[in-house]
């Protein structure tokens, strides 16, 4: 498993944004996938958080908001494959969930591309490490997150 | 109307059919009613009111009341009676505790909607055929309910009950140039910066009463998230704009797929902060993704969050399908 | 800028001493060894530890102890679950003294003084009663009458038995609810070892205790002969400020926080009695 | 005294005059309907309602505010106080209830032990208020004996015939008027007399004129509390916090700490005893049902106040709560209720 490097995000003029991403990752399959990604030696950018849960919809509409509360720049979710879910079902309430909640902070004015849900198995090391890239890329192209933080908690 | 209500409550009391009935009653002034247990006809004769300013939703105080003793009556306007509906659906209030009747609605106002117009120091009006002749401290004013009609009632989707043992006055139909939609697809239409500056102008005014939740007939939870220092969330005051947006958006969503858009929250709002926004777009995403669903309107069909389909859309490519960039 | 009541000090917890399965004592110092404030008998202070809580709780050692503050918890919410995982060494803050106290130079001097505690009751009259030792010369007979769930529920046991029985002119009567063994004592209610003891009604009576203890013991002091002039108690609610302002703890027109913790029963026959 | 006026027309002068020298609040429309005191911008003109939305409460005891912040590292403990002096401010406009509200939040905040948070904003603020120059029916000051013609502060201003008059009342107020001289022009104190007399016609008019405190007060405890209305007066309330939010004299908080992931901050907010679970306690709740909750809110206002405040009662009468409550349940139905019982 890949670790983190110190933070040491957005201090500073000179040094480069690096966003804070929260990656909600379920233990069946994308957690499995991030593991993949690690033995294999398929780098993925120090930013990610994983955050394990026991399957997608473990995940409260409050989970990710608090993430942005507390300084995430992008918060990621990643379940079975929809017809995959360990738990038969669960991933589908999911899909509605984020759904209706990812478009009502587009609808709110919150960048809509700070939120994602993405499908990633257990053999999908590949994946996991792809989509993350290209995750942080878009994050980073956006810049911080200032209009769904909790300003008590800024840096 | 009123007299035909009153004498009805009083004749099923006096049957023994039901024990309470609840309504409204008169107040100080004209606009000020209050929901109220009657529990005698001298009671109902005294105080019992249906006027153009009986807005307030009777529903919720079901859930609370059928806990009690015996069976209750209560008075249901169309908008009222599919948020009965939704909650024995529920099952939070159980079906054979309450008597519900069905009361013919024109629209409704209330004194802010008045003070609006200019209309201020009211004491007192006379209603006939939605004309309302109104007495003030500056003098008499006329204007007409339609003129002055609640945020709700300008945009009623029927007028036709759902779930009632019985009707009184003439059942109404839907309103087929409903236009509820409108206000969330004027919002949609504006560029990320205006849809935040938008709400971040209104949400800022939030005190945080918590109105808009315990006015609520589909918020019934024992302990709300809100109250709940095990939550995480649990906040007694607008600390910062992220509480306010978490605060509305968390609200919006436990009620998403139940909220039958009674529109009570934006009438309750001391701040008059337009809440039924952010309902109303749960709503239509619900309508536009999962197909038209109206919570209240049948006993059976799922709610759309307690469901799925295995084609349903994808979150990503739905927000880019309901909000404009 | 003045002193604000709101902004508590820091202190360190310099002991934890086990009393029952379920209460603790923590003595508290200051950073530099000292005692936090001074207080008088039936003071209470606000604890917190800051992430956690903040909660009012009797200051439990006598303010004849000159170089600490002892608290007994009884652990049952969030603060004082997590106060119960600490160990010497912590800090944590206090702010106070709070409220008003038992008048022991006023009403109490000169007189036989008959405790009676249920529970983590005894936490508060603990202060009083070594107050007295102090100052045995100012009173007269003291009886202790106290009693807990079981032989292992009592506070403070060792010092009751090593050193209050030990006493002259004190006399402890102990009880447990319920028979166990190992237990020769007495085994019964409290209300009803009052009333088995039956003491001189030339007594004034602290009581203290859970609720529901101190109504029936009123009452059985009452049938003893008791007025309600001789008997104090201190009631407890939810507090938030510890000085009157932030309007939770009334009990009518009196806050506890303030115009209590110690009522007389006379006084709180004034009061609702509800709240 | 002195009495000084101004040209109506010149009000947005007198604004950017007063806020050179220090932050000025003015009521003004922040929504249809609603309005608030807000810190003045160019422009920024007196809103034409009655009465703010909210109180002027807000200015000197805030919804929320900072108590401290304690730095955690390990088993220590570091306390930061986080106090600054504030700058100096001037409110203008507020009406007659809420000037005299203030007196009533002095007498909690400013009580031994005094509370430096409030105490910092009290002495840096400056309150002008303004006579109510058409009171509104859900106006009920003249029962706690407060006249809404003749209003306290610092200063009093009152509108008559294109002119705003003012009459400083204490030294703060002389000074303020004093530091806008020259925009002012001195003149004898006629048309405040005119205008006060047009306001007492209005009075006269206004439905809530006759209602009066008598069978309130300290004394009337056990009475109050054990009366049966309670039942049926609070059975439609919903347990919101909108009365006791708006309200110029509710002052409830609580006390809760914030982990900003650096820092614990402590800060207090506004409180409400409606709410349930503002008594609960690790054990129970002594006001487990909205009847208790409710008793408390008027019994405080009405009775336990009044008793340990010289018979002063704890509502100015400014209407607020009649206008706002969502089921229009409020101090005026309670107190007209409790009277009837009695009758």
């Amino acid at each position: 498993m890949p670790m983190n490097s110190p933070e040491k995000n957005g201090v500073g003029k000179e040094e480069a944004f690096r966003p804070k991403i929260v990656a909600f990752c379920c233990n069946w399959c994308s957690y499995a996938g991030a593991d993949l990604a690690g033995t294999s030696r398929l780098s993925y950018p120090a930013e990610v958080k994983i955050i394990r849960v026991p399957c997608s919809c473990r995940v409260n509409p409050t989970f990710i908001l608090r993430a942005f509360g507390r300084g995430a720049d992008g918060v990621i979710l990643c379940g079975c494959h929809p017809g995959d879910c360990h738990y038969t079902t669960g991933n589908y309430y999911t899909r509605r969930r984020m759904t209706l909640l990812f478009s009502m902070l587009d609808y709110l004015g919150i960048e809509r591309e700070r939120t994602r849900v993405e499908w990633v198995s257990a053999a999908e090391g590949a994946k996991f490490a792809e989509t993350m890239r290209d995750f942080v890329a878009t994050v980073t192209a956006l810049g911080k997150n200032r209009r769904l933080e909790d300003l008590r908690c800024r840096n | 109307m009123q007299e035909l209500m009153k004498a009805r409550a009083a004749a099923l009391l006096s049957e023994g059919k039901v024990n309470r009935v609840l309504g409204w009653a008169a107040g100080e002034f004209v606009y000020d009613v209050t929901p109220t247990v009657f529990e005698s006809r001298e009671e109902l004769e005294r105080d019992f009111v249906y006027s153009p300013f009986c807005g307030a939703n009777l529903s919720k105080y079901l859930v609370k009341e059928a806990r009690k003793e015996g069976k209750i009556l209560v008075f249901l306007k169309p908008c009222d009676s599919f948020s009965f509906a939704q909650l024995v659906k529920e099952h939070r209030i159980p079906r054979e505790k309450v008597y519900a009747v069905g009361v013919e609605c024109y629209g409704k106002t209330d004194a802010t909607a008045l003070r609006s117009l200019g209309i201020t120091g009211i004491v007192g009006a006379a209603e006939q055929y939605g004309a309302l002749t109104l007495n003030t401290l500056n003098g008499e004013r006329r204007v007409t309910v339609a003129e002055a009609m609640l945020e709700k009632c300008k945009s009623c989707k029927t007028k036709e009950h759902r779930l009632c043992d019985e009707l009184l006055g003439e059942e109404g139909e839907p309103v087929s140039d409903c236009s509820r939609f409108e206000e969330v697809e004027k919002v949609e239409a504006m560029t990320p910066e205006e849809r935040f500056a938008f709400f971040r102008g209104e949400l800022s005014r939030c005190i945080r009463c918590n109105a808009c939740r315990d006015v609520c007939p589909a918020c019934t939870c024992e302990t709300c998230v809100f109250d709940n220092p095990a939550s995480g969330i649990a906040q007694k005051a607008a600390a910062d704009p992220f509480e306010e947006n978490l605060y509305h958006i968390i609200r919006a969503f436990h009620v998403a797929g139940r909220c039958t858009d009674c529109g009570e929250c934006t009438r309750v709002c001391p701040q008059r902060i337009p809440l039924h926004l952010l309902n109303r777009k749960f709503i239509k995403d619900i309508n536009e993704f999962y197909g038209p669903y109206q919570a209240g309107d049948d006993p059976e069909t799922p709610s759309p969050l307690t469901d799925w389909k295995p084609d349903d859309v994808e979150p990503g490519s739905a927000v880019r399908k309901g909000g404009r960039a | 800028m003045i002193k604000d009541s709101l902004i508590p000090g820091v202190a360190a917890v310099a002991s934890v001493r086990a009393d029952t399965p379920d209460v603790k004592t923590f003595r508290i110092l200051t950073p530099e060894g000292k005692k936090p404030f001074e207080h008088l008998p039936g003071q209470c202070a606000m604890l917190s530890v800051p992430g956690v809580g903040e909660a009012m709780f009797s200051i439990t050692s006598s303010p004849t102890e000159k170089g600490y503050m002892e608290f007994s918890i009884k652990k049952c919410g969030c603060l004082t679950s997590w106060l119960h995982t600490i160990e010497p060494g912590q800090q944590i803050t206090v702010r106070g003294p709070y409220g008003n106290s038992f008048p022991v130079e006023g009403a109490l001097k000169g007189k036989n003084l008959l405790f009676i505690a249920g529970g983590i009751g005894l936490a508060p009259l603990r202060s009083v009663i070594n107050y007295c030792r102090a100052y045995r010369e100012n009173y007269g007979k003291i009886d202790i009458v106290y009693g807990s769930r079981s032989k292992e529920d009592l506070v403070f046991y060792e010092e009751i038995v090593g050193e209050w029985q030990k006493e002259e002119g004190i006399n402890v009567h102990l009880t447990i609810d319920r028979a166990q063994e190992g237990w020769e004592g007495h085994v019964g209610f409290v209300p009803d070892f009052v009333r088995e003891i039956s003491p001189d009604t030339d007594r004034t009576a602290l009581v203290c205790g859970p609720p529901i203890m101190i109504k029936f013991t009123l009452a059985a002091l009452k049938e003893l002969g008791f007025t309600e002039e001789q008997v104090y108690t201190t009631m407890e609610l939810r507090m938030k400020c510890g000085i009157g302002k932030c309007g939770r703890c009334n009990i009518g027109s009196k806050y506890v926080c303030k115009d209590g913790p110690v009522f007389r029963f006379d006084e709180l026959g004034a009061l609702p009695d509800e709240y | 005294m002195s009495t000084y006026r101004i040209r109506e027309e010149r009000l947005p002068a007198l604004f950017e005059e007063t806020a050179k020298k220090r932050k000025l609040y003015l009521p003004t429309d922040t929504a249809e309907g609603v309005a608030a005191f807000l810190p003045y911008r160019e422009g920024m003109t007196l809103t034409a309602s009655l009465n703010t939305s909210r109180s002027a409460k807000d200015l000197f005891f805030p919804q929320t505010e900072t108590l401290a912040d304690f730095k955690v590292s390990g088993r220590e403990i570091a306390v930061v106080d986080v106090r600054e002096e504030c700058e100096d401010f001037l409110l203008f406009g507020v009406r007659a209830c809420d000037v005299k509200s203030f007196e009533i939040l002095d007498r909690v905040f400013l009580a031994e032990p005094v509370d430096s948070f409030y105490k910092n904003r009290r002495e840096h603020g400056t309150v002008v208020s303004l006579a109510c120059a058409s009171p509104v029916e859900t106006c009920f000051c003249g029962t706690f004996g407060i006249d809404c013609a003749d209003p306290e502060g610092d200063a009093a201003a009152y509108r008559w015939e294109g002119y705003y008059y003012f009459v400083p009342l204490t030294e703060k107020g002389e000074e303020y008027l004093a530091s806008v001289e020259s925009l002012l022009e001195e003149t004898d104190d006629g048309p405040v007399w005119d205008a006060k007399g047009e306001i007492y016609r209005k009075k006269e008019r206004l439905p809530l004129k006759s209602l009066t405190t008598e069978g309130f007060g300290g004394e009337r405890t056990k009475e109050l509390f054990d009366s049966e209305k309670w039942e049926s007066l609070s059975e439609a309330c919903l347990g919101c916090g909108t009365c006791t939010y708006v309200c110029p004299t509710c002052q409830c908080f609580d006390i809760r700490d914030f982990d900003t992931g650096r820092q614990i901050r402590r800060y207090r907010c506004w409180d409400s005893c409606m709410v349930s679970d503002f008594t609960k306690m690790a054990g129970g709740n002594p006001r487990p049902t909205q009847k208790e909750r409710f008793r408390q809110r008027f019994m405080h206002k009405l009775v336990y106040f009044p008793a340990e405040n010289e018979g002063i009662f704890g509502c100015v009468g400014c209407g607020r709560c009649l206008a706002q409550c969502p089921i229009s349940m409020n101090i005026v139905k309670v107190m007209k209720a409790l009277k009837e019982e009695k009758e």
